[in-house]
């Protein structure tokens, strides 16, 4: 058993570290969420150069890693420095390509040349045969970084079943709601009405696939997520050493104390979680798909207490906008609202224990 | 042993909502409802309303403006204006510094300042807590130094809600630094135009304008702004503290927010069903639909027993407590409604007749910003450590 | 409004407080739920002459009293003094025997003459016509003081519906397993094997008496638990005023101080929901049904933590049969268990709602 | 990163299950599964087959009788024997008194008493608490008066958990007042038949008795049985206290107490259905499931770090907190289950071999008793509040 990252790992861990803390520091960041776009296309030109987007996919897929843990350690760093970009939408939108065999554009996207994302909700749209191509037709909510992105992987119902496209920027029918989003980065409704798409793979057998890509994000969610925890307890923890009311500190109020011990004591299971969500993922579907969603359900229970923990033992202080706090807790709490939220991934998670027992007998 | 409210309790139960129906501006309820943000004219425009009617100053005793309702009689006020979406009447005037002017203040204070709080003629704000005074408020190191007819008025205040509209705060400083800090505290009267104030804004996680910091660099005061006696605004601040808090839960706000999630829970959808019908959504529903009567029960126990002559003390901590709490709670249960569309900041959506295209459920556009908003509840207003520590020792003994 | 119990009410509970105080004290606990019948019949005689089990029935039934507040407050006093004996069997039999005009054994019962129980699942047992009167099998759960009763009121299915019956002490083809309870008192096992049973009112017709008599239950077990709380609390607040660990009183430990706050609110919070189901037990059925499933649910929430929390407080002695309080905290704890927990009341308040919904619109 | 455990661990592992399948007692097992009481012969039958295979003193040097393991190997022997429902070792001697004994008793001491704990012949029992020394184990006050060859002792212990079998009793005692409450203490071994000892049995809320009360007459305690040096007593019970801790979680007992549960779920059932299906035993059990998946994980980081030479400190309070929170919610939920049959109190029922009529289903006779039983589990051994004073203090550093 062994809990280190590895020497590759650790090198890119520190490399990304280094780089995020040196070009994406808290000012750059006040910056770029208030650029139209929402995020900075010369860092992830430097981000792709330095290989990060690479260590999401394997090599067969052109790139340099694509373990769970290779994606969790990159998430980590990106909520270690809460910086904003395409990361989740590439990471999504590549796993599908990859497993539907579109490595040229993944490796366009690994250089940092395109960019791209998903929209995986096969419920929100149908697609038709339209010649020698598809239409697609529906609304795919919350799209991140849609109106930046230059290829949109879509999932859509066809009479096959869900299948996966592959749409380009600007076709006819394609109209995009942007807007920025309440943690940074921006995201938009992707409204198509008919819109020339791609398919990728076969028609109807996608599912697979995207519950693959979805618990790829999830773990990356999940090891995002307790980086942030990580860092709202060390800024909480030097908050309550040296905040004085009454005459000392208020981390000497043993209430307080109490609480951040707790608290304390599960972001270590949240942590545990997202190791287990990663180790698990190159295992068999079911026990995949089991931790993941029992990850993604700690890490949202455990993500808003250490929000509002946080915030609550700052107090007002941590409601306001200049300090960095504010923002790592809404970051957290908007991780619970994405690829299905602390609820849903109980009730999979019952599911899939009732599937098991199922197939058991 | 009887809940159910008098006949004399339900005709004023039913004049109360003639009176909303008649008066309250659909343009106002709506914007309440849809969490929109109010502007400094919303809520002057209510303000005036209420006044022509003869309900604003209703605590205040009749002679002054007041209307002699009992607390029942307020609480069902309260919370009728509640579920009619009606803007939240801004309190720092009316309910706070009027009940100090009242027990404490000079005649002549009295006949200028409160008719002028009636009339809107002047907008209030609090300049209580510092950078360094929060919980621990008579920390606070803000100093009035008498000069001939003026005090000279050096520090800082902050976390000042509406400051940015107010034309006068009424200020906790300190006027003498020897013994306790408890001593040593005046209460004064300040306008805002006096040269060397300066208001900054606090902008907010939610990247709304609410809360201000106040700067004073020799102000000078007139002697006569000082309310009661210099050194002894403590005693003044204290009860100003627990003063009219038999309101404390809101449980009319969080009524009319409750109807509004059950709706909302009714309509929206998860894993093709109502998330009322959603067995962990169902849970939390039901869970803070039975903590609302239960605590819509113990603040009735509360203002019975303040009818009966027993001014509640720390009781009214427990109902800020569990009040604060369910309205977190549903706000809480709203962001989780809104699903993906809670990450969504429209900001423009929270603005009066915005018409741009929607992005998601109605519901779903102040969410998430109502949410982090309302993290302020268990902070301001005596922190809900603060109350604990208040139930322990007058309750507990402990 | 008023909060207050009135007049009677309050003489009753003077009486009743007064009376237990000084005839079951804990001495004469301890040894009653020692004996084989688990109570005292004495002590039941006198309270049978003070009025108190006539107070449980309103003056058609031949008692004195019968409203919600009046059960509340009786079983108040149970609660706070610990009492055990047939008080919730009394009033489940009593209350279905109003509800069926057999008026003539209520009064035997109110006059402390006639012992009784009831047995209300009518799915675990059956009833057939036999000849003039019944014959009921099945096996009926913890039935409270089975083995002292002289009558049991039985709820069986038959061909009509869930319908009432009355049996009797040692009728053939009654077999009753008994055994003492781990919050004292007894219970037993009703074994029927085509027991002779007569019929209460009309076959098919006992699904809205049975209801109102559990919900009667349900409100007299809400008050006994605030009862208990109250007295859990007193006695842990004397405790951490008393104890010294670290030389100092341990009530002065802030986290222990901010757990008795809470503590304390949540009480009330149990309280108001106890004063909710006997406001509306005299309303209409499904207001009166969601107030006791609240008051349930919340005294079964609250009910946990109090006695957890009692205990933890007192630490190792908390845990001791010769405190008081820790058969306070069994009997809490297994109040809980009767009439349905705590989540059965909670699945069935959300039920009602959407009944309630269902009925609307 | 690979949590897979090692071809060696898994082949290890394999050992261990084919001795417990062929050496484990069936009978023994299933009091165990059952959740009945085990008697001192049971205890001491498993203790001589640990004993005989040579896997009784796993984590004692090789020298002494160890075996030499890994800390992973020890965690998974742990876990192994938890998951085959064999009787838990008493710890006093072994895992107590033992590492104290290796670490600072003389080599005389060593060579009489471990032995003799390996063999059964001493059954230890501890001597730490006394009813005014809880929490703060420190302020003990039975003290030890050197009189000759001999101390010479007066005082009282107390929560000596099965004290009404032991042979012998380790006791931390007061040799000095002057100076600091923690200096001052020694640590002696005192042969319980010693004239002036008498124990009286506690009874616990459950009825059971497995603590009980020693008192100390005038007892004569010979000085060869001082371990260390006079007045370090405290240096040594501090060593006891975090030595061995990183099996404190208990996975293995709650793994196999968490697999009950979930059969009993599968099978019982509620309103027409199975306990697994109902939506909110559901909910408790999975997020119960997901909570012990999580401390395993821990437990195992904590191990591996171990292994690598980090001796955890503060993380051992972290997983005594959380591994008593989870069993004691197994049987929290095991109680829930047992729904109207948790109250019958049939105590027999408990005994090897009840024949009697079984009352409701079989898991639900020991459920309430072992709920309220299992309190115990955050007061003993550290509370779980001064588990928190632990990590505020050395992980938090507040």
């Amino acid at each position: 058993m062994d809990f280190s990252l590895g020497e590759d790992r650790q090198m890119l861990v520190d490399t990304l570290g280094r780089f995020l803390a040196g070009n994406f520091d808290w000012k750059t960041r006040e910056t770029v969420i208030e650029t139209a776009e929402g995020w900075s296309r010369p860092v992830w030109a430097q981000l792709a150069k330095l290989g990060v987007i690479g260590a999401l996919f394997d090599e067969a897929s052109g790139g340099f890693g694509g373990s769970a843990f290779d994606i969790g350690v990159v998430f980590a760093e990106v909520g270690k420095a809460l910086a904003v970009g395409p990361f989740l939408g590439t990471l999504l939108a590549g796993r599908a390509l990859a497993a539907t065999g579109e490595t040229a554009l993944l490796e366009q996207a690994i250089a940092g040349e395109v960019i791209l994302s998903a929209a995986l909700d096969s419920d929100a749209a149908q697609g038709v045969a339209d010649g020698e191509g598809w239409a697609l037709t529906g609304t795919q909510p919350v799209v991140p970084f849609a109106a930046s992105a230059d290829r949109i992987v879509v999932a859509a119902r066809t009479g096959e079943g869900p299948s996966l496209f592959l749409i380009e920027k600007g076709a006819p029918g394609i109209e995009i709601r942007d807007y920025p989003l309440i943690d940074g980065g921006a995201a938009g409704e992707l409204m198509l009405d008919g819109a020339a798409a791609t398919l990728l793979g076969q028609a109807g057998e996608a599912s697979a696939i995207i519950e693959e890509a979805v618990a790829a994000g999830l773990v990356a969610l999940c090891w995002e997520a307790v980086a942030i925890m990580d860092s709202l307890k060390v800024q909480t923890l030097e908050y309550l050493r040296t905040r004085k009311q009454f005459g000392i500190a208020i981390g000497k109020f043993q209430a307080l104390q109490h609480r951040m011990a707790t608290l304390a004591l599960e972001i270590e299971q949240a942590r545990s979680s997202a190791i287990n969500a990663a180790d698990r993922f190159a295992k068999g579907r079911l026990e995949r798909e089991k931790a993941v969603s029992a990850a993604k359900f700690t890490i949202g229970r455990v993500g808003s207490l250490a929000a509002e923990e946080a915030i609550q033992m700052h107090g007002g202080i941590g409601m306001t906008w200049e300090l960095p706090l504010s923002h790592y807790a809404k970051r957290l709490v908007m991780i619970g609202h994405q690829l299905g939220d602390e609820d849903m991934h109980l009730e999979r998670f019952i599911a899939l224990g009732q599937d098991a027992l199922a197939t058991a007998s | 042993m009887d809940l159910s409210f008098t006949q004399e309790d339900e005709a004023f139960r039913a004049e109360v909502r003639a009176f909303l129906q008649d008066k309250l501006p659909a343009r106002l309820s709506d914007k309440v409802r849809k969490g929109q943000r109010l502007t400094k004219a919303d809520m002057e425009e209510w303000h005036a309303i209420l006044n022509a009617r003869g309900w604003l100053a209703n605590h205040w005793p009749v002679e002054w403006g007041g209307t002699g309702w009992s607390v029942m009689q307020r609480f069902i006020f309260e919370t009728e204006v509640a579920l009619a979406h009606a803007p939240r009447i801004v309190p720092f005037g009316l309910s706070m510094l009027a009940p100090v002017l009242i027990k404490y203040g000079s005649e002549a204070q009295k006949k200028h300042w409160l008719p002028r709080i009636l009339d809107g003629t002047d907008w209030w704000c609090q300049g209580y807590s510092e950078p360094g005074a929060g919980s621990d408020l008579a920390a606070l190191k803000t100093s009035a130094v008498r000069e001939g007819d003026h005090y000279v008025v050096n520090g800082q205040k902050t976390w000042t809600t509406l400051g940015q509209y107010a034309d006068m705060i009424f200020c906790l400083v300190r006027t003498d630094n020897q013994g306790k800090k408890q001593e040593g505290i005046s209460f004064l009267l300040i306008d805002m135009k006096t040269p060397g104030i300066e208001v900054r804004p606090i902008k907010l996680l939610d990247g709304d304008y609410e809360v201000n910091e106040v700067f004073f660099t020799d102000v000078r005061v007139p002697v006569a702004n000082l309310v009661g006696e210099e050194n002894k605004g403590w005693t003044y601040a204290k009860y100003l503290l627990t003063y009219e808090r038999t309101n404390i839960a809101g449980v009319g706000a969080s009524m009319a927010a409750f109807e509004r999630l059950k709706q909302v829970a009714a309509t929206q959808r998860r894993n093709g069903r109502p998330l009322a019908q959603d067995p962990q959504f169902a849970a939390r529903l039901a869970r803070l639909e039975i903590d609302l009567e239960n605590m819509k029960t113990t603040n009735l126990r509360v203002l019975a027993a303040a009818g009966a002559g027993h001014a509640p003390t720390a009781e009214s901590s427990m109902l800020k407590i569990r009040g604060t709490e369910i309205r977190q709670q549903i706000s809480d249960l709203m962001r989780r409604a809104a699903g993906v569309h809670a990450q969504p900041f429209v900001t423009e959506a929270l603005e009066e007749g915005f018409n741009g295209p929607a992005v998601g459920p109605d519901f779903a556009a102040p969410a998430a910003s109502h949410y982090f908003n309302y993290r302020k509840l268990s902070i301001f207003g005596g922190s809900n450590e603060v109350q604990r520590e208040i139930i322990s020792k007058a309750i507990l003994e402990l």
